[in-house]
């Protein structure tokens, strides 16, 4: 029940936020609606008991790329964007495909109703102390089962980041 | 009885210990903040041959009340260009992630909000970082120059040195093996010894980077008043300035904790295995009512009969405290408490010890410049704190896999780390003096004579 | 951010930015106020607003008589009224051609020195706190408070003193003066250190002012800046020493100089600068000879009409009058060469390319007094 | 230049200038403007100066030394006059040779440092400023003053270009005196507000003057007090 009301509330604000982020003009307040959106992602994550996730949300996603947004977006000129026209013209195709998209997740949920934990209907969130600790079981699964794509996926973030600063330093 | 009802009832009866404590650090905190800035005030004072308040209660001590009714009853002022909403959101976001991040925080081992979450440590680092945003936007909302530049200079601040502060906290955690609080002020119980002993240079490191983090000298360089006025509290007044300064201070709070935690064995008294030392157990009770006989010599002295009173009170108020501290140690029934609250004196008084060494180095030192800031930050605490991880990485591998000496390999570790750091600081040395000879920047040509001036 | 900015700011800031620092400026040391163009952090160039302080005081002299007049010098450098003092009485002493009796250059020269070192404590203080080192500036006023107390018992006054006459002195040395001064400038060893421990060998202090606001000698003489500035580039030469005035030619000290004039060894030599002061005082309370305190000047001045400059080594540079008579009692022009006025214009030499903060540490090394630039 | 020649004129009439002073007007009226007064009140109760006043006290005596020598042979008829006043030496120039000589007297004489740049007025004069440069050479450790006549309409060449410390100096001037310079890279006012009446150190702008206007302006009042 409890599990529920926490579920809702989350899932309402993120759903709001993210309607106000694509909505509002001013690009800081866009900004603020994405960090509440991130932030209620990561209380559902909580909720679910994937601490490790959860943590990770925010000091990534809002402690760090998020930032840097607002960073850059503090010195762009605002009052230019207020001018311009908000939407293209693609706004109908993109209703289009949300709504396409909309009635995908929908099919789904309502076709797996049937199957145990999944579907419309919330399972009984299993208490925190029966399940094994995630951020153990995260690093188990990632340096043992998949060691080798996970040092894959480092070596290229590290090739992206030496590109990065590459370019940076081109243009001074 | 509906089912909501009932939820909620089950809801507070499970939690209840959590929604105390929670209301107890919304409540207390701010009032010890409060009191930390009257702490500050005097040991400022007392370094700088005065006085410090004086006016407001004996010695000063009902000082920080009367602050905060002034900031309560003080004009609000927004500015007219500000963007109304951002600028009243912001410092109540830099106060709530401080706050927050206490939740996971262990005063003792009775203490805490979030009873021991699996990623303790991690919560309590990202949550108090997303106070940067209160910063942020509130520079950006004022609409004025100087809150813009302090909010930036911020924003690279903070951004630099929590890498830093994250990767000296990964050789703690490197020698703890878990997030969990309790998990690790257990394990250096276990080992006898507080981390800071077996890392001291990943300790230095989250010093300096915690200074930086909590915008203090000599690091203060957002608010540097002598360049920027006050930085992205320029045009703030009032309640909303007191909740960034609350802030502010409950992030110093935070930091104390985390080191204390990892580094400084959190609430283990001193020698926490040593049998002959147990006589410390004693020290919290004589210490209490050691500060409450001072107050009862000092009340004596007081010019007015109600500042003698409240001596008196200031005193009383010790000796309570230190008979509850006193009590369970000596009566056998209740020896259960003694952990709870030994560890609770223990921890603060590791903290305060924290805090009154960032007080210090700010009465001291002069302030970095901002890329000088940045030098040190990105130069050397970075690559130092990197260096300082894979050798205690290799230390642990060294004891657990060849069977060395736990000492030894960690005396391997710091001399490691401190060749590199002197490699680190050679190296910034010449490229400074290079830099110098270089400055100034070619003089550009007399273009602009309206600046000939 | 949007307005006056935004005209010449495009996207990320990348064109220049105009900051204001001041009239109102917790650093701007009273009602300076300087227009910085900036790129990003980075100076391109400044404009000092003078100006807000201006009372006239040329003007004033004009409808004053001398000895009128004497106390309204005391308000321009305030935190070194008894230098000021100094140099406009023996300006009009040499106007009217007299001399002020050996006892009376004494201890004037006495307080002369205590006053610098008033004045140095004062720009020390401010200069480390502008740097974000709180603590000098209390130790600073600790001991300045000192000296104003032998002044205060010399004549009365703390700040703008009026210590000395036309022709002389008014007061006698009060009795135990030379006692005061002694046990002070013993004192006062001691307090150096202690700034010395503080700031000259810190890192930080170093690296806020090494290679900050550099001035060579050849710069420093054409554009007039004088005192601890010009001797902090390696000019040796100070007027207490090149055309000595007061009793300083009696007295035996050093003048210290700097090899790179940066923020670090202007520093360096206004530290020096108060241990010699110190040692002036010394050596002149030592002998401080018997006779009258005021030379042979009358009741109303009428100084032969003509012309004269005198200038004195005041604690931020050279202090000059050029006082004109036209034989009344009146003045008629008095110039005051301010030197902060004249160092101020070094500023923007000084700041280029360097970043704000810079700034900061460049006007407090400059040492000005508002009073004093504006008059 | 001495003023014993002269004979002695009412200090308020406008100054004929005496035939044969004519290469030198600027010092002549200043001594000559002052003189009379000790003279017309001999029995003042004051003692101006230490030599009891029998003749009024003149200091100025006419310097002829190998410096003044030097610059005469340089610049001739643009050195107007050489005086020493209380030891203290001074050459009048023509404005019209100002920047060669200030060049000369940096480069050849050495005198690197323009310590101070002021103006006087004398409104009774033909050449109503005196445009004052002191000067200091650091390798002969002496002062020279260079006074510079200069009528109310003219304008003086700009000395930013030898000593850089002349810019505020001269903007100083502008501002007190109303001279303008040829040349300065930003000529305005200093001091003083942008939208300042008058240049308050000419000797016809009183100091009540500025008052008196505020109160007829914003008080209504007539008289102005």
């Amino acid at each position: 029940m409890l599990d529920k009301v926490i579920f809702f509330f989350f899932a309402g604000v993120a759903i709001l936020s993210a309607g106000l982020m694509v909505t509002r003009r001013n690009a800081i307040h866009s900004a603020v609606f994405l960090i509440t959106t991130l932030l209620a992602t990561a209380g559902i994550f909580l909720q679910l008991r994937a601490e490790f996730i959860f943590i990770a949300q925010i000091i990534l996603y809002v402690g760090g790329i998020m930032v840097l947004f607002v960073f850059v977006i503090m010195l762009v000129r605002l009052d230019v964007a207020l001018h311009q026209i908000q939407f293209s013209r693609q706004k109908w195709v993109a209703l289009l495909v949300t709504l396409a998209l909309a009635l995908e997740v929908g099919v789904m949920l309502w076709s797996s109703r049937k199957v145990p934990g999944q579907g419309f209907l919330l399972p009984n969130a299993v208490p925190a102390g029966k399940l094994p600790p995630n951020t153990e079981a995260l690093a188990g699964r990632l340096f043992d089962a998949y060691l080798l794509p996970f040092e894959i996926a480092s070596v290229l973030l590290l090739v992206a980041m030496v590109g990065a600063v590459v370019m940076a330093k081109k243009r001074t | 009885m509906s089912p909501t009802l009932q939820a909620v009832l089950a809801f507070v009866q499970t939690w209840w210990v959590e929604l105390v404590s929670g209301v107890v650090i919304v409540a207390v905190v701010p009032l010890v903040a409060g009191y930390i800035v009257l702490m500050e005030r005097k040991l400022m004072a007392d370094m700088q041959a005065r006085l410090g308040p004086m006016r407001v209660g004996p010695h000063g001590l009902l000082q920080p009340i009367a602050d905060a009714v002034k900031l309560l009853i003080k004009e609000d002022i927004i500015p007219d260009n500000a963007d109304k909403v951002v600028f009243w959101i912001a410092p109540v976001v830099s106060m709530t992630a401080a706050l927050t991040s206490m939740g996971a925080i262990a005063f003792g081992p009775a203490f805490q909000v979030a009873r021991d979450i699996n990623v303790g440590l991690l919560f309590v680092i990202g949550v108090s970082s997303l106070g940067i945003f209160g910063i942020v936007l509130g520079g950006w909302a004022s609409n004025s120059h100087y809150s813009i530049m302090g909010a930036l200079r911020s924003t690279a601040q903070l951004v630099s040195y929590e890498t830093a502060a994250g990767l000296a906290l990964v050789s703690g955690l490197l020698l703890a093996g878990t997030l969990k609080i309790r998990a690790i002020v257990d394990a250096q119980q276990h080992f006898g010894v507080w981390f800071v002993f077996l890392a001291p240079v990943a300790f230095f490191i989250y010093v300096v980077a915690s200074i930086a983090e909590t915008n203090r000298a000599p690091f203060d360089l957002p608010e540097a008043e002598s360049e920027l006025v006050a930085g992205y509290m320029t045009e703030y007044s009032g309640f909303r300035w007191a909740l960034y300064f609350l802030g502010e201070y409950a992030n110093m709070i935070v930091v104390g904790a985390v080191a204390t935690t990892l580094f400084l064995g959190g609430w283990l008294r001193p020698f926490p295995n040593v049998r002959w030392m147990n006589w410390l157990d004693a020290l919290p009770a004589l210490f209490t009512a050691a500060v409450g006989a001072y107050c009862v010599y000092r009340a004596g002295k007081q010019p007015v009969r109600v500042q003698t009173w409240f001596m008196w009170g200031v005193a009383l108020a010790c000796f309570v405290v230190a008979l509850i501290l006193a009590v369970p140690l000596l009566v056998a029934p209740l020896k259960f408490l003694v952990p709870g609250l030994h560890g609770a004196f223990w921890f603060l008084l590791k903290i305060s010890a924290y805090i009154y060494l960032f007080m210090w180095l700010r009465f001291t030192l002069p302030r970095y410049r901002f890329d000088q800031l940045m030098h040190l930050g990105w130069y050397i605490l970075i690559p130092l704190a990197i260096v300082n991880v894979l050798a205690v990485g290799v230390a642990m591998i060294l004891e657990m896999e060849y069977g060395w000496n736990r000492w030894l390999a960690m005396l391997l570790t710091t001399v490691i780390t401190l060749a590199t750091a002197l490699f680190l600081l050679r190296l910034n040395d010449k490229r400074a003096a290079a830099a110098s000879s270089a400055a100034p920047p070619p003089e550009e040509p007399s273009t602009e004579d309206s600046y000939a001036g | 951010m949007q307005d006056d900015a935004a005209q010449n700011q495009t996207l990320l800031g990348a064109d220049e930015l105009v900051l204001n620092m001041g009239p109102q400026h917790p650093s701007t040391h009273g009602v300076l106020r300087v227009k910085l163009k900036l790129d990003g952090e980075r100076v391109r160039g400044t404009e000092c607003v003078i100006g807000y302080l201006h009372r006239g005081v040329e003007k004033i002299a004009e409808n004053r008589s001398y000895q009128q007049f004497a106390p309204y010098v005391d308000r321009m450098d305030y935190v070194a009224a008894v230098s000021n003092g100094l140099g406009y009485c023996e300006a009009v002493e040499k106007l009217l051609n007299v001399e002020a009796p050996p006892r009376a250059k004494v201890i004037r020269t006495i307080m002369t020195e205590l006053q610098r070192i008033a004045s140095h404590l004062i720009w020390l203080g401010t200069h480390a706190l502008d740097i974000g080192a709180l603590t000098p500036l209390f130790y600073c006023l600790r001991e300045r408070e000192e000296i104003l107390k032998i002044f205060e018992k010399y004549c009365g006054a703390r700040l703008t003193t009026h210590a000395f006459r036309i022709g002389g002195l008014q007061y006698e040395a009060y009795d135990s003066f030379e006692k005061d001064v002694e046990r002070f400038c013993k004192d006062f060893e001691r307090r150096i250190q202690e700034y010395v421990d503080l700031l000259t060998g810190n890192s930080i202090w170093i690296g806020r002012t090494r290679n900050v606001g550099v001035l060579s000698a050849e710069e420093c003489i054409a554009l007039g800046a004088s005192g601890p500035v010009l001797r902090a580039s390696g000019v040796k030469w100070d007027l207490r020493k090149a055309q000595p005035y007061a009793a300083y030619d009696q007295y035996k000290f050093e003048i210290p100089v700097g090899t790179n004039g940066d923020t670090y060894d202007r520093y360096m030599v206004r530290m020096e600068e108060m241990r010699q002061s110190r040692l002036i005082c010394l050596q002149a309370i030592e002998n401080i000879p018997a006779g009258p305190i005021m030379g042979k000047v009358g009741k109303v001045l009428k100084p032969p009409a003509g012309e004269i400059y005198h200038s004195i080594e005041a604690p931020k540079g050279i202090l000059g009058y050029y006082i004109v008579s036209d034989g009344t009692t009146q003045p008629y022009r008095v110039r005051i060469r301010p030197p902060s006025f004249i160092n101020l214009q070094a500023l923007d030499k000084m700041a280029r390319g360097h970043l704000v903060a810079d700034v900061v540490a460049i006007i407090g090394t400059l040492d000005i007094v508002l009073g004093e630039v504006d008059r | 230049m001495a003023d014993e020649p002269k004979a002695p004129q009412s200090p308020e009439s406008p100054k004929p200038d005496s035939a044969g002073a004519k290469s030198a007007p600027p010092t002549a009226p200043a001594s000559a403007e002052a003189a009379p007064f000790p003279a017309a009140k001999p029995a003042a109760p004051a003692r101006p100066a230490p030599p009891p006043p029998k003749p009024p006290v003149v200091m100025q005596i006419p310097l002829d030394n190998d410096l003044t020598k030097r610059y005469r042979e340089q610049f001739g008829a643009a050195i107007l006059d050489a005086i020493e006043d209380r030891k203290q030496p001074y050459l009048v120039i023509a404005a019209t040779q100002l920047a060669e000589i200030a060049r000369y007297s940096r480069d050849v004489e050495k005198f690197d440092l323009l310590e101070d740049y002021t103006a006087v007025d004398w409104p009774r004069r033909e050449k109503r400023f005196d445009l004052i440069a002191i000067l200091y050479s650091f390798p002969h450790n002496m002062r020279l003053r260079l006074k510079i006549p200069l009528a109310a309409d003219e304008t003086a060449a700009s000395l930013v270009e030898i000593w850089p410390t002349a810019n505020w100096l001269e903007r100083e001037i502008f501002d007190m005196f109303g001279i303008s310079f040829n040349g300065h890279p930003d000529m305005k006012r200093i001091l003083l507000p942008e939208e300042w009446q008058g240049h308050p150190l000419r000797k016809d702008y009183d100091i009540l003057q500025q008052d008196t206007a505020w109160v007829r302006e914003n008080l209504g009042i007539a008289s102005g007090q």
